[in-house]
């Protein structure tokens, strides 16, 4: 199963930190539409790591049950 | 890797051993400290108590190691820490902690100034900043 | 006047002490500390054990006085302090600690390089360059 | 009367770190030529400051008996 991970203001909306989800054929702009639309994430400005590597939302990429994702509000350290 | 992430705020003494633990290091001639302090901002009336900082640490942790290995590359350091509070930091304590050290004091402002830039924007580190009446907003670094 | 002069290295408690006082003032967000450090150097094959500084201290108190005004015109700085050892520090102690807060980090990095840039230029310290052999060198600032 | 102080390198040839003189008419320049000779000061880079201010070594300048001159060596803090 691929790993969700929400952190930060993502993880407030969401009330838990962490999902595990079967993946078939879908893409990762499929994962995310789907995710965005069940918590209604639409508003806020997230980025998404794939594996511990930022990337695009619009990239057809595919997704691995093995694939770690995820869901970074704006950072704020410092 | 080095160790980044310290549990709750950074404290003084741990930053003067820090300091003391370089002064065997007798070809530093120069060190620079940043050190980020929780301010206690006020907000539509209501003063921030606190940050609770949360990371992602196994993204945070390669970003660090590029950061490292990028900034040893572009500038002539002896030695380079950073150090990031997670969980509870209160208004006053620090949260932040960046020690560059070099022979020669022309080499660490602008190491100091581009790490703690780039650990500001880079690293996946997120902070609730709690008001003194227990809500919260969630801070955003421009 | 504030107190500049320390005998002797200024040392790490001395510096976090210096930071814990901080702590109290909510409204800064951002430190910055330079730190210079007794190198070891070589010369000539002798290797510089300790610096004596010596200073005089009627000019130097006016200096560091217009210093201080002239950082707080130009910078937007809530704290500043400048401390410089006077008398023997040996190779790997501090001899030189300027500490510099601000609201915002963007604040203080200038500030700092101007403060130990022009402490180096304009105020009368003379530094003896004690070698191993007991025999020394004055040390000149370029 | 007059109070001269010496520093760092410029102490170590002297071997004292103050004198005292009468200033009858004397100039700066008058003073700091017949200390340079007597000290054999000419090889070092020195700057001159008159009751704690630099001065040009060149000035006429009137001295008193209540002036305070200091020879001073390359300044070396940091």
């Amino acid at each position: 199963m691929a790993v969700i991970k929400y952190f930060g203001a993502v993880a407030e909306i969401t009330q838990c930190t962490e999902e595990h989800i079967e993946v078939k054929n879908e893409t990762l702009s499929d994962i995310l539409e789907h995710l965005f639309k069940k918590y209604e994430l639409q508003q806020l400005p997230i980025h998404i790591a794939l594996n511990a590597n930022l990337v695009s939302i619009e990239a057809e990429t595919a997704v691995a049950n093995t694939d770690e994702i995820a869901l970074l509000p704006p950072f704020a350290g410092g | 890797m080095k160790k980044v992430f310290i549990d709750g705020p950074i404290s003084p003494e741990f930053i003067s051993e820090s300091i003391r633990k370089h002064q065997t290091k007798t070809d530093i001639g120069a060190h620079n400290i940043f050190l980020g302090q929780v301010r206690a901002d006020v907000v539509n009336n209501k003063t921030v108590a606190a940050i609770d900082f949360t990371c992602y640490e196994a993204m945070a942790n390669e970003i660090l190691t590029d950061i490292r290995e990028k900034a040893f590359k572009t500038f002539n350091l002896t030695c380079m820490h950073i150090y990031h509070s997670l969980g509870t930091v209160k208004a006053g304590e620090i949260c932040f902690f960046v020690f560059v050290s070099a022979k020669h004091s022309s080499e660490v402002y602008e190491a100091t100034q581009y790490l703690v830039d780039i650990v500001k924007k880079k690293v996946p580190l997120f902070g609730k900043e709690i008001f003194e009446d227990e809500t919260h907003q969630w801070k955003t670094n421009k």
